[in-house]
């Protein structure tokens, strides 16, 4: 059974999304379940495909249409890939059962065909081979992110999806022109075949080319001049989505600038583009910690937090060695995990308490034990507390950033994480220590989640062994280029 | 194993060294008198008063702790004594040195606050508080001299320090160690609670401080704690400084040289108050010390 | 008269060590320290002994501010209620043997000021006095001579003013609960309370 | 071999179990319980470590990639041991005085981790139980007060991420994480020279940084006494006994591992090792200052706290000199600090239980109502004031002879001081706490109950068995430092003095005996109650406390004002006000909400880029 | 292919989008800053299609007359067709948006609409 099926993980929420609008007429109870099916369905798929991936070793490619790349568009879902969508579809699946509690405005089957396109864009990125079909993917990933982010019909909601679309464009448009200019000077969009071929294109439309494409997806990796949009846009959208939004729709933008960033990584002046990174996600890391400290709004600090975390993410990509790739990837599953935790509790204490402030925090654990639990545990363990998976993560990008020669970026990094410790810790001290409140009741899917997340938190910390080895395979994906050109069929043609 | 003649000696010196406790209080308070041309009380008065206050026919107390103070004060002192090397006798000094000797010379301060602490009295504890910071402002210089002392002899046994000043001869005839003895002696005043420090027992702030509540057999016992710790205080400073002696009578001596500088210095000076105490001892002798550390490094 | 016998405030145990005792009454007499505790005018009247013209150290005799270290009470002058309260309660705290010198002829039968209203006419009836020295303030000479008496007595044995109150406490406690009141001490210790 | 396992989680895991069943009955026992197990287990390695042929227990696990190695040797076993024994009469303590079972789990995590500490070979395994170690005692911390345990957390974490970095920069240049590796290269580095020494030096401040802060070393001190007096008293015990000395341990690493490479690093100078001559001179005015703060404070819990300072102080100072001699009076004092500051935590434990008061001016008059409390505290004072036949002593003394005869005169001077110093404020807590005049509201005060007095028990009779027979400790410790301390184990003889525990003891009693004669032979003592003192001649009632317990040492105030006016705890809170404002000042400039700037910042990007490309 | 020649083209495109950029960042109206965005991504879109351009040669289109080495490269117009598309769905999101500004903020200049900021 070749992988043609593994096409599915890309058909299948095309299909659904578009097949919503026939059972609108049945309620919107109808249109949840729904979706639940089809992320069941796709997380079904997506977990095969990482069983046949992980176990056969070799990477599946799809032929659009069983054209032979560089004329086709192909599907490379090496070890990476197929990962990362079983993180997407599972992530997916978790918000659709928030979904449920989370999401009354009006027009829901609007919003399950944007739920499905996220779905979808976000696995396209990933999975693609091709670098115009991967800004066809990012413009649907983006563009279905606008319209959540307005879904709440807000003012807030309306100014944040306006900031999100005005930055999106400009990003999307020079990550255009740098495709323009990788495709004039190569000849060919498919990333194998750009990888050959960097070595002998002329440096400097090489250079500006990378530098744009960087920039484009810097925009949607949220880097730290280009991330003013993400607060807002994580305030302001619903908390299913705030939580895909962090979980996954970031690491999809991170991930395509990580693999373009390899790709070319024979072209000349390929350090000093990482240097340029490496101050960037440095800065990320800084500004977004020390902007999350006096935060009123338990949402907005929560997302300053994803931003750090995304930025370290960035950091341990631009460094350039192995260990500091496969350190990203570690802590990209983690940081998903603890993410999703994160905004599901406080998105259901929004939802229960009306509002997200910190005055709703007071005496949550009385309030709302597990969920409060729950936050707890992902707060504890964001900070890099040792039984926890993060600790594991951190540790590894650390010591990989400190290898690199980067002390400066360690000192940073770490200080900014005390700061990040501060305000969790505020955080739990208002949910546990202050205030007090009776018991409300909790609904017992969303608190299965809740400990379920916990558990596979506490198992990752204290047992990391298979993770660290799934990510190490999943980081050589990404760094061995070599690997790469040779599993994608190429027809040998091209100039 | 338990040698019969180290015992009886060790008996011998405390019946000794009371005795002669006692005439050196003596002649501290016949000497005070004579500089202010009075005749002054026989050199034995300080037997007479022990005597007097065993003799009180009755005897109070404020508890167990009341009791146990004096009792440990005199037992650290008598435990103090024999480790000094007293003239020819060993007794035990092999068995410490320097450090444990001077440690166990505060010990009996310790007993005393123990008691006047649980009279309840609040001039006893305002005795307690002087004694205590007298002693803290005290310790720097008293260290550094005594570390002056050792890094010159290097060594820190008081027996091996007898011997060394038996060959080199005495300790003042070193410049550094004469610094030393100046700021030794200066702290000397206070070990005994003589005049410029005296603000422990000051007679007439806070009726005889720590002791005002004792009586009959305590005050008796803190008169003979009083005596064996002079003993032992003037015998420490004479074998640290004046060489140690080979025969009593030649200890003696130095003893009474030693206690008439520091009665003279009595009796000419007025009362510090503690802070000051505090800060004079923090600048003068703790300068003189460390200028001696340094010259012995 | 039993519950008397163990009140808290003196203690009856009449212990003679037989074997020390000649030693115990040369000591006794030989040290003797004052209960620096001057009441009335006849206060400044004691410090020219401790000079060197008359020097009562010779004799052992030390000022000693504590009293239950000492021995030989002086009340020199004229005694007003307030200040027995004080020389009663001073003079219960000092530990037997303990001998009372009385100056001038104020304690004896009030002196100048028989007829005040304030003044306690007969001290002997409060606390026991073992030696008077009559004199409107006796001279150094006279409180020596006085002195001199206080050791003979102690001498031969006849100082026994603490005895007499022990066995007839019960008089004196009548004549002072007579002149101040019953329970004067608590009444009088908590008069202050009010002004801390 | 996986004892060690079992020894190093069974903590851990009794403390979840604890948590988890939160039952009064079950959850004592499982704590107790759990704190015996690494006990057990210790004494059964006894024979193995300090037999004839000593040899090393290791157990090596992999996680998350890295090779964990566990190991016990004499050192480890060492402070293990002590670990553990202040663990039990933690456990012990806390039975009584505990009512939440978060206390329970937080202090058997600490207790893990300071296990973990002291038994890992590598530094992974070494930073994850150093962190949880840091987390647990902050979680205890934070339950009681928000802004002590913030500032207790922001400190020691800033400390855990220095020895990360130092860390990283060893594991770059040496490519090893393990011990024995590191030791090895840095051994032979010392002579090649490859690590610069700049960077020796970067690394040794911030190792330095790492352990003075869990240490408490003076500029780093700041927060031990808000830790130590927020959290229920009896973890105290543990807290400053055994947490503490983890940062001794890591000073101690540092001397096992870079010692040859510092000294080539850093040079000798007037025959001192100059980075040891900086651990000494820290440890010197970290007793003085501590001991001078301890001195003049108010409340009872801050009193101790500061006074663990400063007692750690001076195990910094016996490591800092750097002889074999100095380093057998540090461990020494490890063991003596742990014990008798672990004991008057229990007191102090034992006080707060039962009169639920902190502040010096509320006590007074407990020795009745609490003998057997009163009668430890006084072991205890014994102890810490270094009287002589106490294990206070015998530590004390090693440290003055080893800063002597290495010739390091004004740290000598520098003890001098801070043990009058630790005289002073131990009478002061004594009379404050046990004599004078008893409040009304003490009336009914009972004496501490019995788990309580056991753990008392626990760590009392270490203080005596030690101080008569400080032989058994320097005989041990020598297997590891070469034994410098000869003599058997009830005399200690160093190459320049003696100290003959033993004798002082027996000539003490002697002494007592001829002194109990005198007082026995006086007239038959009648007891008279507190109000029968001379105040000359005036009554007194119970109704006014007379005795004197507020600003107890008011003139030596007096005489320090001009140190006082600078305080390190304002400094660091003026800092942290920066650090917020700073924050603040970014967060409004950078995200302020208009899509105009945001723009900018973009235009801003591309101008790098453009401008990068030129370069 | 050779190095493409730097023709009047790409001027043209650069200018259009630098103006495009110049509108975004500089105009106070929303709408001003969309329609600067369009013009930029026109800009793009014409910039996509110089590459594929080589002089002298017809549209991609094979009727009869044309052979594929006379056509011009297609893939670039293939793009270009797309990138249009998401143009025109871009805009037209951003245009909503700006009607519930507009309804909510009762204004449209961005200065104003700062409500989701620190």
């Amino acid at each position: 059974m070749n992988g043609q099926y593994a096409s599915l993980l890309i058909a299948l929420p095309l299909l659904g999304a578009f097949f919503v609008p026939l059972i609108k007429g049945l309620g919107k109870k109808a249109i949840k379940t729904y979706v639940l099916i089809i992320t069941a369905i796709q997380t079904g798929i997506a977990a095969w495909v990482f069983q046949q991936v992980y176990s056969t070793g070799k990477p599946i490619i799809v032929m659009a249409g069983g054209w032979r790349p560089p004329i086709g568009i192909n599907l490379y879902i090496g070890h990476f890939a197929a990962l990362f969508v079983l993180i997407v579809a599972i992530a997916s699946f978790l918000m659709a059962v928030f979904n449920f509690k989370a999401i009354d405005v009006e027009p829901i089957d609007k919003y399950a065909m944007l739920f499905l396109l996220l779905m979808l864009g976000a696995t396209g990125m990933i999975a693609t081979g091709d670098i115009f079909n991967l800004f066809v993917f990012m413009e649907i990933t983006s563009i279905t992110a606008y319209a959540l982010t307005a879904y709440n019909k807000t003012g807030e909601a309306a100014e944040a999806s306006l900031k999100y679309m005005i930055l999106g464009g400009i990003g999307s448009s020079f990550f255009l022109i740098g495709v323009a200019l990788i495709y004039g000077a190569t000849g060919t969009l498919n990333m194998a075949q750009i990888a050959q071929l960097a070595g002998n294109i002329d440096p400097t439309v090489a250079q500006v080319g990378l530098a744009l494409i960087v920039f484009g997806l810097a925009v949607e990796a949220e880097l730290f001049p280009l991330n003013a949009w993400a607060p807002d846009a994580y305030q302001a959208a619903p908390h299913p989505i705030t939580a895909m939004f962090s979980a996954f729709v970031v690491k999809a933008g991170l991930y395509a600038m990580a693999r373009i960033l390899y790709l070319m990584s024979s072209v000349g002046t390929w350090h000093n583009v990482l240097k340029l990174l490496v101050v960037m996600a440095t800065l990320t890391v800084v500004v977004a910690e020390f902007s999350a400290l006096r935060q009123r709004n338990v949402k907005r600090m929560i997302a300053y937090s994803s931003i750090s975390q995304v930025g370290l993410i960035a950091l341990a990509f631009a460094l350039g060695t192995q260990a500091g790739v496969d350190a990203g990837v570690f802590q990209m599953i983690n940081h998903a995990i603890i993410k999703a935790l994160l905004f599901l509790g406080v998105g259901y204490v929004a939802v229960q308490l009306g509002g997200a402030d910190i005055e709703n925090f007071h005496g949550l654990g009385r309030k709302m034990p597990v969920t409060a639990f729950g936050i707890t545990v992902g707060a504890m363990a964001a900070v890099g507390i040792p039984l926890f998976n993060i600790f594991w993560s951190k540790l590894r990008i650390i010591l990989a950033t400190v290898e690199a020669g980067y002390t400066w970026a360690a000192f940073l990094v770490l200080a900014a994480s005390v700061v990040e410790a501060v305000y969790y810790f505020r955080l739990i001290h208002a949910i546990w220590f202050e205030g007090e409140g009776e018991r409300i009741s909790e609904s017992i899917p969303l608190v299965a989640i809740v400990v379920a997340l916990v558990i596979l938190v506490v198992a990752i910390g204290i047992y990391p062994n298979y993770l660290w080895s799934v990510s190490q395979k999943a980081g050589s994906d990404i760094f061995n280029v070599a690997q790469y050109i040779k599993n994608v069929p190429l027809m040998g043609v091209g100039a | 194993m338990f040698d019969w003649k180290l015992a009886l000696e060790a008996i011998g010196m405390v019946i000794y060294a009371t005795f002669m406790g006692f005439i050196f209080m003596g002649i501290e308070r016949k000497a005070m008198a004579r500089i202010q041309r009075r005749i002054g009380p026989p050199i034995y008065q300080p037997i007479i008063d022990t005597l007097k206050l065993l003799g009180k026919k009755e005897s109070v107390s404020h508890g167990l702790i009341y009791d146990f103070g004096p009792v440990f004060a005199l037992g650290a002192s008598i435990t103090a004594l024999l480790f000094i090397p007293i003239a020819n006798f060993q007794l035990f000094s092999s068995n410490a040195d320097l450090i444990v000797v001077a440690y166990l010379l505060e010990v009996p301060m310790l007993g005393i606050m123990l008691g006047a602490m649980s009279s309840g009295n609040p001039y006893s504890a305002l005795g307690v508080q002087r004694g205590l910071l007298t002693m803290v402002a005290m310790q720097l210089p008293y260290g550094l001299a005594l570390i002056a002392l050792i890094q010159h002899w290097g060594t820190f046994k008081l027996s091996n320090i007898v011997a060394l000043q038996q060959v080199h001869g005495w300790s003042i005839t070193v410049p550094a160690l004469l610094l030393a003895f100046i700021v030794f002696d200066i702290v000397f005043q206070a070990l005994l609670g003589l005049e410029p420090f005296d603000i422990v027992s000051a007679p007439a702030e806070i009726s005889m401080g720590p002791m005002v509540e004792y009586g009959g057999k305590h005050a008796a016992l803190l008169f003979t704690q009083h005596a064996v710790q002079l003993f032992a205080e003037t015998a420490f400073f004479a074998v640290l400084f004046l060489g140690g002696a080979s025969n009593l009578l030649e200890l003696l001596v130095k003893q009474i040289a030693v206690l008439f500088i520091a009665i003279f210095v009595a009796s000419i000076y007025p009362r510090f108050t503690i802070d000051q105490a505090a800060k004079f001892f923090w600048k003068w002798p703790t300068i003189i010390g460390i200028i001696a550390v340094l010259l012995t490094m | 008269m039993s519950e008397r016998k163990n009140d808290e405030f003196i203690s009856y145990e009449l212990k003679e060590f037989k074997l020390f005792e000649p030693l115990f009454r040369w000591a006794r007499k030989k040290s003797l320290w004052i209960v620096a505790f001057c009441t009335g005018c006849g206060g400044i009247e004691m410090p020219p002994l401790a000079t060197a013209r008359y020097d009562f150290e010779r004799f052992g005799i030390m000022p000693n501010p504590a009293p239950r270290m000492g021995d030989l009470f002086l009340i020199t002058g004229y005694v007003t209620p307030k200040t027995l309260k004080r020389i009663i309660i001073t003079y219960e705290m000092m530990q037997d043997p303990k001998y009372v010198l009385a100056h001038g002829s104020c304690p004896i039968n009030g002196g100048v000021y028989w007829d005040s209203y304030n003044v306690v006419k007969q001290l002997d009836k409060y606390i026991p006095i073992d030696v008077a020295i009559a004199g409107c303030m006796p001279r150094a000479e006279a409180v020596m001579q006085g002195i001199m008496d206080i050791i003979r007595k102690i001498e031969n044995g006849e100082a026994d003013g603490w005895k007499r109150y022990r066995e007839n406490y019960e008089w004196y406690r009548k004549n002072q609960d007579e002149l101040f009141g019953e329970g004067w001490r608590e009444k009088d210790a908590k008069r202050w309370l009010a002004w801390l | 071999m996986n004892e060690l396992m079992i020894m190093l989680f069974a903590p851990l895991v009794a403390g979840f179990i604890a948590w988890a069943l939160d039952v009064r009955g079950i959850r004592e026992a499982v704590g107790v319980l759990g704190t015996l197990v690494p006990l057990g287990v210790l004494a059964k390695y006894y024979s193995t470590i300090a037999g004839s042929n000593p040899e090393v227990v290791t157990q090596t696990i992999t996680v998350g990639g890295f090779k964990l190695i566990f190991q016990l040797n004499t050192i480890s076993w060492y402070f293990a041991t002590i670990a553990s024994l202040i663990g039990v009469a933690m456990a012990f303590g806390m039975v009584s005085t505990s009512r939440s079972s978060y206390e329970w789990l937080f202090a058997l995590m600490s207790y893990t981790g300071v296990l973990g500490v002291f038994l890992s070979g590598d530094f992974v395994g070494f930073f994850l139980f150093w962190e949880l170690m840091t987390f647990a005692s902050f979680m205890m911390v934070l339950k009681r007060s928000r802004h002590e345990s913030l500032k207790y957390f922001v400190l020691s974490v800033i400390g855990a991420y220095a020895m990360l970095i130092a860390i990283g920069i060893l594991y770059a240049k040496i490519g090893a994480l393990d011990f024995g590796t590191i030791r090895q290269a840095l051994y032979m580095d010392a002579m090649l020279g490859s690590i610069s020494k700049s960077l020796t030096a970067l690394v040794f401040l911030l190792f330095l940084t790492a352990f003075g802060v869990k240490a408490g070393a003076v500029p780093l001190h700041v927060w031990a006494p808000g830790a130590y007096s927020e959290v229920d008293q009896s973890y105290t015990a543990f807290f400053s006994g055994a947490l503490s000395k983890a940062g001794a341990y890591g000073f101690l690493l540092l001397y096992i591992l870079m010692g040859a490479k510092l000294v080539a690093a850093l040079g000798i100078w007037h025959n001192h090792m100059v980075f040891s001559y900086i651990i000494a001179w820290l440890g010197a005015i970290t007793v003085v200052v501590a001991g001078f703060l301890a001195v003049l404070q108010e409340d009872i819990r801050k009193l101790f706290a500061y006074s663990s300072v400063s007692q750690v102080g001076y195990i910094l100072l016996g490591l800092g000199i750097g002889t074999p001699l100095g380093f057998t009076g540090a461990l020494f004092h490890v063991l003596s600090h742990a014990v008798f500051k672990g004991l008057f935590w229990l007191v102090v434990a034992a006080l707060v239980l039962r009169t639920g008061k902190t502040r010096f001016e509320d006590f007074g008059g407990l020795a009745e109502k609490m003998p057997i409390t009163f009668a430890m505290s006084l072991i205890a004072v014994l102890s810490l004031a270094g009287i002589p036949p106490m294990a206070g002593f015998a530590s004390k003394w090693l440290i003055y002879e080893a800063a002597i005869s290495a010739h390091m005169p004004l740290v000598a001077g520098a003890i001098f001081l801070g043990s009058a110093l630790a005289f002073a404020y131990v009478v002061r807590f004594l009379y404050a706490v046990w004599f004078g005049q008893r409040p009304s509201d003490l009336e009914d005060v009972k004496e501490a109950p019995l788990p309580l007095l056991i753990g008392m028990a626990i760590l009392a009779i270490p203080n005596i068995v030690f101080g008569v027979a400080p032989g058994l400790v320097t005989e041990y410790l020598g297997k590891f430092l070469g034994n410098p301390v000869g003599g058997n184990y009830y005399k200690l003889v160093t190459p320049t003095g003696t100290y003959n525990a033993l004798l002082v003891a027996v000539l003490l009693v002697f002494g007592l005996a001829i002194a109990g004669l005198i007082f026995i032979y006086g007239a038959k003592t009648r007891r008279i109650p507190v109000t029968n003192t001379y105040q000359s001649g005036n009554p007194v009632t119970e109704d006014y406390n007379l005795s004197m317990r507020r600003n107890f040492y008011r003139p030596l105030a007096e005489a320090l004002d001009f140190w006082l006016k600078y305080s390190w705890d304002r400094f660091y809170e003026r800092l942290a006000g920066i650090a917020e404002d700073f924050a603040d000042f970014l967060r409004e400039g950078f995200y302020n909400g208009n899509v105009q700037s945001y723009a900018w910042y973009l235009a801003v990007v591309l101008l790098i880029l453009a401008l990068w490309g030129v370069l | 292919m050779s190095v493409p020649n730097i023709s009047a083209f790409y001027f043209g495109a650069i200018s259009l989008i630098l103006i495009g950029l110049y509108a975004v960042l500089v105009k106070k109206n929303i709408l001003k800053m969309l329609i600067g965005l369009s013009i930029m991504e026109t800009g793009v879109n014409l910039l996509l299609i110089s590459i594929g351009y080589i002089s002298g040669k017809s549209a991609p289109i094979l009727s009869e007359g044309i052979e594929p080495n006379q056509a011009v490269d297609p893939i670039p117009q293939a793009l270009v067709l797309t990138a249009i598309v998401i143009g025109v769905a871009t805009t037209a999101m951003t245009l909503s948006a700006a009607i519930v500004l507009y309804k909510h903020y009762g204004t449209l200049n961005v200065e104003e609409i700062r409500r989701l900021r620190g």
